[in-house]
């Protein structure tokens, strides 16, 4: 008898609160983004389920001894986020970037994204209720990089507290890229300009993409050492691959490592979305950030896009800036369509995973510019 | 709060003018690098090197070019 | 002089005890098991190089310092046989069960074989020189439950001191079970029970499979929140799997990491095999009690579905209420077999599933009472 | 020890009524979504999702067929 | 403005030190090696990179809380090179070994390339400003061994503040093999000996491949358990390839397992370096003592197989000899290569095999002997 | 230093004597070994037990002779 009781009072309907129900309500509902919807399944499924399973009362899977307390140490570590930065490094061919280094200053200016939003959230503290330090303001911004692993690292570093909402704003807003985008570029660019066809793309060589990283990380050594762990963690996947000397280390990082630890990183980062961290009125913030980030992001990229065109002896269809952004490769796809929208023989998908992979770099470089900034 | 914003505006300028700065570097950098390599060692173009399935490819074709030989023996035996 | 003398006494054969010396043959045994008689081999092998490693002199393995003592931290943590039930989950294939889910009563009968078998190891402490508390005979009864993963789970939380032989006897016994449960399969039925022919089982749809880990894990969180972390794990490697849409998470989750985590699980097993913990009469008691308690939960499993037979207008073959004890898919395939001997045109093995992966639910729920309610 | 085999058959109780009581609202809460899902999603049966290998296969067959018309045409160069 | 300045003393630039940029120089060097010189890319690449990043002033990345202070840690507990070795002994075919046992006095040998350059070691401390202790010039001798795994557990048990040296010197001359041998090997035979042709090796049953790992480890245990980690998890990688019955274990040990740990210690092994203990006289002792030890095991090994040839009834080719440093399977390649300059249709090469992996056993032995005596 | 060097040479003496210790009783024990196993289980050689891939290459080959049979019946309809 005392027993029933017993089991009675370890029951999740003895012990779940409205906030759990809620939180786990969340996890479901990014589970049927990720799975109907195709949101960023890969990170947005395990993010989902973590959110699930760090919700229910009484398992205790986030409190000391529970495995994703455990496994959230490889994000306090900022051993994940870099690892997947390791994998994607190995996946990304530098090679139109290299081809037309120019667009390097596309990435730049989407970077304001970053910046842009960084001055909202702030000028949010306005608002009653929302109250955001400079810490939590940066770590906010920087999901104008729409790139996810720097995201996960820089909240992890800056501002752990919000570091749920962060990543689900990030990756949600990845995934959202083909809307939020189409409608500024539309709206910045002329048909005219939407037309413009680029010239071909020379072919880099093998010895540039491997001097590249290697270029890449002293600059980021001599010049922005804090963000020197994402870029440096990045130009070695690219190494691995560009020297086609270690094809095994590289495919492993490519597949198997960046798997598992994905994992385990949305996991993680799922046993984050706890109820009062995430319902407050600060995620609504950091939601309604984030799509500013995005726009900002978009329309900058377009814009110096059309300032270059200027200026510029070679033609540039101002949409690639857009992929600027990052978002790799949904950007630079989104990019390629809607210039065939203009233009159905334009194909603008090369062209624009030149300012794509530009954008990785600038936000990694915004965040350290952060991290060395922001204390 | 005043003090702020007047952070974040400093930090904007900073930040955008330090992700300026770099990536102009950086394309300084590889119009330099690109520019010495196809001048001195203009080697072959990337993307053909060398992958690991390449083995497996060759091992493929060969293991399909052995089954169709097998099979055509077999065939004309029959006629 | 001095030097040689260091060097002798620093040989095995100087440090050597004859429990050590017992043990290693234990794990000599265990290799010889999985290697020449294909006692699951992908466990035992691991375990029984374990077993040799740990009871090596002077090299100190699994004490700190020691690479096993770092390994058992997975275990401890619960780390790897959440994992490895990601993987199982992530393999298997709900369908049968979904398309005739009165199977689980029989998943569900099967665990009498836990049951039965704690109040039996309580019992056993009227043998002199047997001494289990509540928590080591709730440890032991687990066996019963013919899961891996989830014994060594069990036993790591509430008796790691039992560790090594309740992980010997699960997997021994699993590998047993085309030895131990004919005979009682043949005992309780007529040649006319095990002629019944099944109907042919709907396909289900993948809308189904999806929604079924969500709403098991929904399920357990509300009742049963102590059994979350095991049913969470697997249900979410199932999702992973049924939606399709993260396959090469899925894909790693069944191959390399659980691959991987088998090895070091299997290693860490093999480190609590040392002749203090393994060499008494409890383990005796263990050996037995777990040949008991798969004959209980064969014998429950075929019961279950006669009683079932007799209330159910389609009819049901009491053979597959053997493969409800788990021992995926080994038992739910001594079910096709047995059943065959009677009627060769018998096609038993895709019915026996269902009740087989109903038997790991209802494992997982038994180790949750247990969890909550043994202290 | 009486007290220990009592809490024994307490739990062996308690334990199978949860497992019987789990499942059994699990056999329920199944029958309810599969008649909800085939009367209003009945979309595709399971079992058919396109898996990573397609690709794969598609590359094979593709090869296979490229390697037979290779040989069919050496061959013939020959004859 | 204060945040420019803080800027600018957050750069690389104002912070770095004159041996951090030597170090990172060193880095460059490796990946040149690695790269463009093929020497053993697979640990050199990550190494260099890691010797890179981890001289990153700023970023601190092998500080506590930075990612490469995290990964030495699998070096620290012996993690990494013991599962390193579990994958090694995955992919070793000891058949060749097995049919011919006696070339396992050619492995043994060439230990003395170890034994003497201990000797030398400690010799080396009459030239002023070298000074190495004992287990110093252990660590450094085990270099001689031409096993990597090997040395950088020695070294990490005995003198950690060289590991990143020994590391290094020990990569680089294990792709030196082909440069440094043949020249020795040469000079200590003659054209007819070099001539030789060996009796064809009998196949070896599945059964003899089973048993040996278990013989070897057992052998271990008793005499000497100081060696066991490293000898054992060869075997048990060993026991899963030649048992068959694990293919899938085995398969991931030697593919993603030991793919993803030579990342990790890779970039471990780069962490340590640093400056302050890579820049010393003593690297240029240990770059140097590197190069005796492979040229005295070259020598030993040749010599004896020289002695044996004087006893033995079946005639054995002292090019052999030279295989049993081990730097598996390059010194087998090399003692194939100038055997055939001599007769071109003498195909040494499964003869070579046995020596070199006998090789691995004997370093393994020679570091036991190290590990017990030397404190 | 004087006493450095001796306990070098000891230590080169018993780790040579060790390893040639070791290495010959590993010598008698293959040999015993693969004696008593000749004799007692002549087996099986090695080299030869079935491993994971052989199921593949199989499926390869069934493949394979699946797709040059699918086109030689394409290319006989045609004639
Ligand atoms: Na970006
Ligand atoms: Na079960
Ligand atoms: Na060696």
């Amino acid at each position: 008898m005392e027993n029933l009781s017993l089991l009675w009072e370890s029951t999740g309907l003895y012990n779940i609160t409205g906030p759990q129900m809620i939180m786990m309500s969340v996890g479901f509902l990014l589970l049927f983004l990720a799975i109907k919807k195709g949101f960023e399944p890969l990170l947005l499924l395990p993010i989902g389920f973590g959110a699930i399973l760090s919700n229910i009362p009484v398992a205790g899977m986030t409190e000391e001894g529970g495995v994703l307390y455990y496994m959230y140490g490889g994000i306090k570590s900022g051993m994940f986020p870099l690892l997947i930065f390791l994998g994607v490094g190995a996946m990304t061919d530098f090679g139109p970037m290299l081809a037309n280094p120019k667009t390097l200053l596309l990435g730049a200016a989407a970077q304001f994204g970053i910046f842009g939003t960084l001055f909202g959230a702030l000028a949010l503290n306005a608002v009653p209720g929302m109250d955001f330090n400079l810490k939590q303001a940066a770590a906010i911004a920087i999901i104008g990089g729409a790139d996810g692993p720097t995201a996960i690292y820089v909240a992890s570093k800056l501002a752990p507290e919000l570091l749920g909402a962060i990543a689900v704003a990030a990756y949600s807003y990845m995934a959202l890229v083909p809307l939020i985008q189409p409608p500024i570029m539309r709206a910045l660019t002329t048909e005219e300009e939407r037309k413009i066809e680029m010239q071909q793309l020379r072919t880099v060589t093998q010895t540039e993409k491997i001097v590249f990283p290697l270029m890449l990380v002293t600059l980021t050594a001599f010049l922005l050492p804090s963000a020197a762990p994402l870029v440096g963690m990045f130009c070695m996947g690219n190494l691995m691959n560009a020297s086609g000397v270690v094809d095994r280390l590289s495919k492993t990082a490519q597949n198997e490592l960046i798997n598992i630890v994905t994992i385990f990183l949305g996991l993680s980062v799922g046993s984050k979305l706890s109820a009062d961290a995430f319902l407050t009125l600060e995620t609504l913030g950091i939601l309604g950030l984030g799509a500013i980030a995005f726009s900002i992001g978009t329309a900058s990229g377009v814009l110096m896009a059309k300032v270059m065109n200027r200026f510029s002896s070679t033609p540039i269809n101002p949409l690639i800036g857009a992929a600027g952004v990052s978002a790799v490769p949904m950007a630079a796809r989104v990019a390629n369509k809607v210039g065939q929208e203009s233009n159905p023989y334009n194909f603008l998908l090369m062209h624009a995973m030149g300012p794509n992979v530009a954008g990785v770099i600038g936000s990694a470089v915004a965040a350290g510019v952060l991290l060395s900034l922001v204390r | 709060m005043n003090e702020l914003v007047s952070s974040g505006i400093e930090l904007m300028l900073i930040g955008m003018g330090m992700v300026f700065a770099f990536l102009a570097m950086l394309i300084v950098a590889i119009k330099s690098m690109s520019a010495a390599i196809l001048r001195f060692f203009p080697g072959l173009p990337g993307g053909h090197h060398v992958g690991t399935h390449h083995g497996d490819d060759l091992g493929a074709i060969a293991a399909i070019s052995a089954a169709v030989h097998q099979y055509r023996k077999k065939h004309q035996q029959k006629i």
